[in-house]
């Protein structure tokens, strides 16, 4: 699965995107985020407060228990800040 | 009409809502909004995620011509390093009678606030930025809307 | 800044709203209403009450900073012959918050609607012309500032 | 007093402003209205329907039943149609 991140939880990670094969116990975003954690410091630094992070599935906002099923890009970012 | 721009050049109001006046309609409103000076701030910076943007800010107007009655609507958005006093945004809509136009605006500007994949970085005077944190007062704007 | 302008040339959006995104506000939102086609209407003719035409808009003005937190607003209204298609009336408020800015230029083109002193004809292709009747929609709109 | 007609009862009358002694007994909008009324028959056209009128007194909107006072312009006009 493709990974993309932005702003702080792209900045904490260090990378704009990643693509990562997910184990197959991970069924929705919430699986996914607790894996990410533990690949490296700044993924765990960057997912550490949940509540402050927002998904989109395929370029579609979804809650965090959201199902993966076969989408192909999960983003991961914080509350949106535009206009 | 239906027109969703992302610039990484300045934009201007009178671009964004070029067109809007030509289409019959009796009212055309439009918000602009503009980096501002708050505590020494010498710009901002607009983080986007290119692709769902453009169909976020799309699917917005195509909710406002749901739930409104508008000959056209527009919003353009600038990325990327904004000085203070430029324009951030502009929208637009245009409708027979006031009450669409002026409605329409104000759910797109708010709803572009909480819905559009959009982050904003500041940026000082000496040298140190900082992410802009969400407002709840964004969500209940937005949420008047649900 | 405050600024009320009555014009018998053509009027615009830009003209009317320069300075106004310059005042350090983070929101500019403006309505523009426009000469439409309804039935056959080739021009409209605006009358006024010269002084009291003035005075009236920039009491609304006043009155529209007594209620939000505004940095400037405008009010640019056409008068003599407006061919269609053409704008009739611009209002502008800026602020630093959107909120402000978007609820002032509603209140000031509904209120307009109902306490200035113009008076608006319609000219026909076949060279009849009619005064156009008060709406109580209009009316209805206005109330709801009150 | 100078009275000032637009619109629709500046077209009835026939001109745009004229000036009157009103009579002593005219202490208000409404008997002003009355007294015009027999003036002529443009006068009566115009102001055959008081409701569908409205006042300024100096320039300032008031209705049917405000006191002249030493007011000293009076308009008489349709609602008002800007915008």
């Amino acid at each position: 699965m493709r990974l993309v991140y932005f702003a702080a939880v792209r900045e904490a990670i260090g990378v704009a995107s990643e693509t990562c094969d997910l184990p197959a116990h991970v069924r929705n975003i919430n699986d996914a985020i607790d894996w990410l954690a533990g690949q490296s410091s700044g993924h765990a630094l960057a997912f550490q407060d949940k509540a402050r992070l927002r998904f989109a599935l395929d370029q579609a906002m979804v809650p965090l228990d959201a199902a993966l099923g076969d989408a192909h890009e999960l983003a991961i970012f914080p509350p949106v800040t535009g206009g | 009409m239906k027109r969703v721009l992302i610039s990484d050049e300045p934009i201007s109001a009178e671009f964004a809502l070029s067109g809007l006046s030509d289409l019959g309609g009796g009212a055309v409103c439009s918000f602009t909004g503009i980096s501002r000076d708050d505590g020494g701030v010498t710009a901002i910076e607009l983080e986007h995620y290119p692709g769902m943007t453009e169909s976020s800010l799309m699917r917005l107007i195509d909710e406002a011509f749901a739930r409104w009655a508008l000959l056209g609507a527009a919003i353009v958005h600038r990325i990327g390093r904004v000085a203070v006093g430029e324009p951030v945004v502009v929208v637009g809509a245009a409708s027979r009678h006031r009450a669409d136009a002026l409605e329409a605006t104000a759910f797109l500007i708010d709803r572009l606030k909480t819905d559009a994949p959009f982050w904003k970085k500041e940026h000082y005077a000496d040298g140190t930025s900082v992410w802009v944190d969400a407002k709840t007062s964004d969500d209940d704007r937005s949420s008047r809307w649900a």
